[in-house]
């Protein structure tokens, strides 16, 4: 299936774009998300974290994506 | 009485958004531009929000702040966009009814903002820049 | 920027004095007049002060905290005279580097103010009247 | 000597005036200059504290008197 990702902070600027169209096996689970995504951009793999939010919250690795979720890549967070 | 702006914080409005007639303590917390980090010059800051979800994460902070300690009111603001140096970033402020607990809440709220807040910050120095806490 | 005043403190102005371009963070006190103490209705509050040993002894709270923490810059605002219910009876301003320095300093300024500074409060209620902590 | 003594909040009330003029014995201490005060007003006994600042200064129990000295009462202080 098609999923949309938004990326933010240096996770954009490596993938050098906001917005990216994913083709991802059905049923992929946010751990198997960031190993394509990974393996698409790798340096990626350099960051401190990286974790994936869905739908505006966190979410664990074994959660299950589904075709209209929102989904965002999070490096490591440094606002205040 | 979350939000994140592109506009330079008024203070005074977030401090007057935690009047309380039963608080006898407000504790504000002001994060401002330092001009250097680790001896680098900085000349400016970038901040990027993803907006809906780190509004989120501030009302839970916020609620979290709350569950914790008798807080009256909490009030957090996050700038984004082009900072330059001394420009606010940041506001938190909590009234609460004795000054230890808005002191608590308050550096609870700030720590946590920088935990789990999905906003970003990158450093523009004479010469380079760099996302902030993106590298081991 | 140690003041006893019996104006209405300008929070604003407060936290101007302590801007500073090697300051990352600000961390504000403000103490305000509750509406009840120990389910005591308050109607008002009365202030006083022996000026300028109150001063001398602010500015010994300024240099102490300067001497125990990276301070950059602190401000000290003590009104002093009739109060209402919401008024600003103090305000502490502290800047540093770092967000938990501010916290630290300006926690310490407070509690030490409450302390060595000669100033006095009478609570005044429906149908009575208390100087704070007078009595054992 | 004379010695004129401020007094602040509650012993202010207490003394029913905010300057007092008082004969004490030369070279008499803070202790004693408080022995006096405390007979001449015994409701400030009944405080939680009382000290004597002299020239805007805390000082000891011992140190002496001197006749130019400001003096002043401090009851229990509740700034903040």
């Amino acid at each position: 299936m098609e999923v949309n990702i938004l990326a933010f902070g240096i996770a954009r600027e490596i993938m050098g774009k906001q917005n990216l169209v994913l083709e991802i096996p059905n049923q992929s689970t946010v751990k198997e998300l960031l190993e394509i995504i990974e393996m698409q951009f790798p340096k990626l793999k350099d960051l401190a974290s990286m974790t994936i939010a869905i739908n505006e919250e966190y979410v664990k690795e074994e959660r299950e994506i589904k075709a209209m979720d929102e989904i965002a890549i999070i490096p490591p967070v440094s606002g205040g | 009485m979350i939000k994140i702006t592109d506009q330079p914080i008024n203070i005074t409005e977030v401090i007057e958004l935690v009047n309380a007639s039963g608080a006898g303590a407000i504790d504000v917390f002001i994060g401002t531009v330092r001009n250097k980090t680790q001896e680098k010059q900085v000349t400016r800051l970038e901040f990027e929000a993803y907006d809906g979800m780190a509004v989120k994460e501030m009302q839970k902070i916020a609620e979290s702040a709350k569950s914790k300690w008798p807080v009256q009111k909490i009030a957090i603001y996050h700038r984004k966009g082009v900072l330059e140096i001394g420009e606010v970033a940041v506001v938190i402020a909590v009234s609460t009814p004795h000054r230890k607990d808005a002191f608590e809440a308050c550096q609870f709220a700030i720590d946590t903002l920088k935990q789990t807040v999905p906003i970003w910050k990158k450093e523009v120095f004479e010469g380079g820049e760099e996302w902030v806490s993106a590298h081991p």
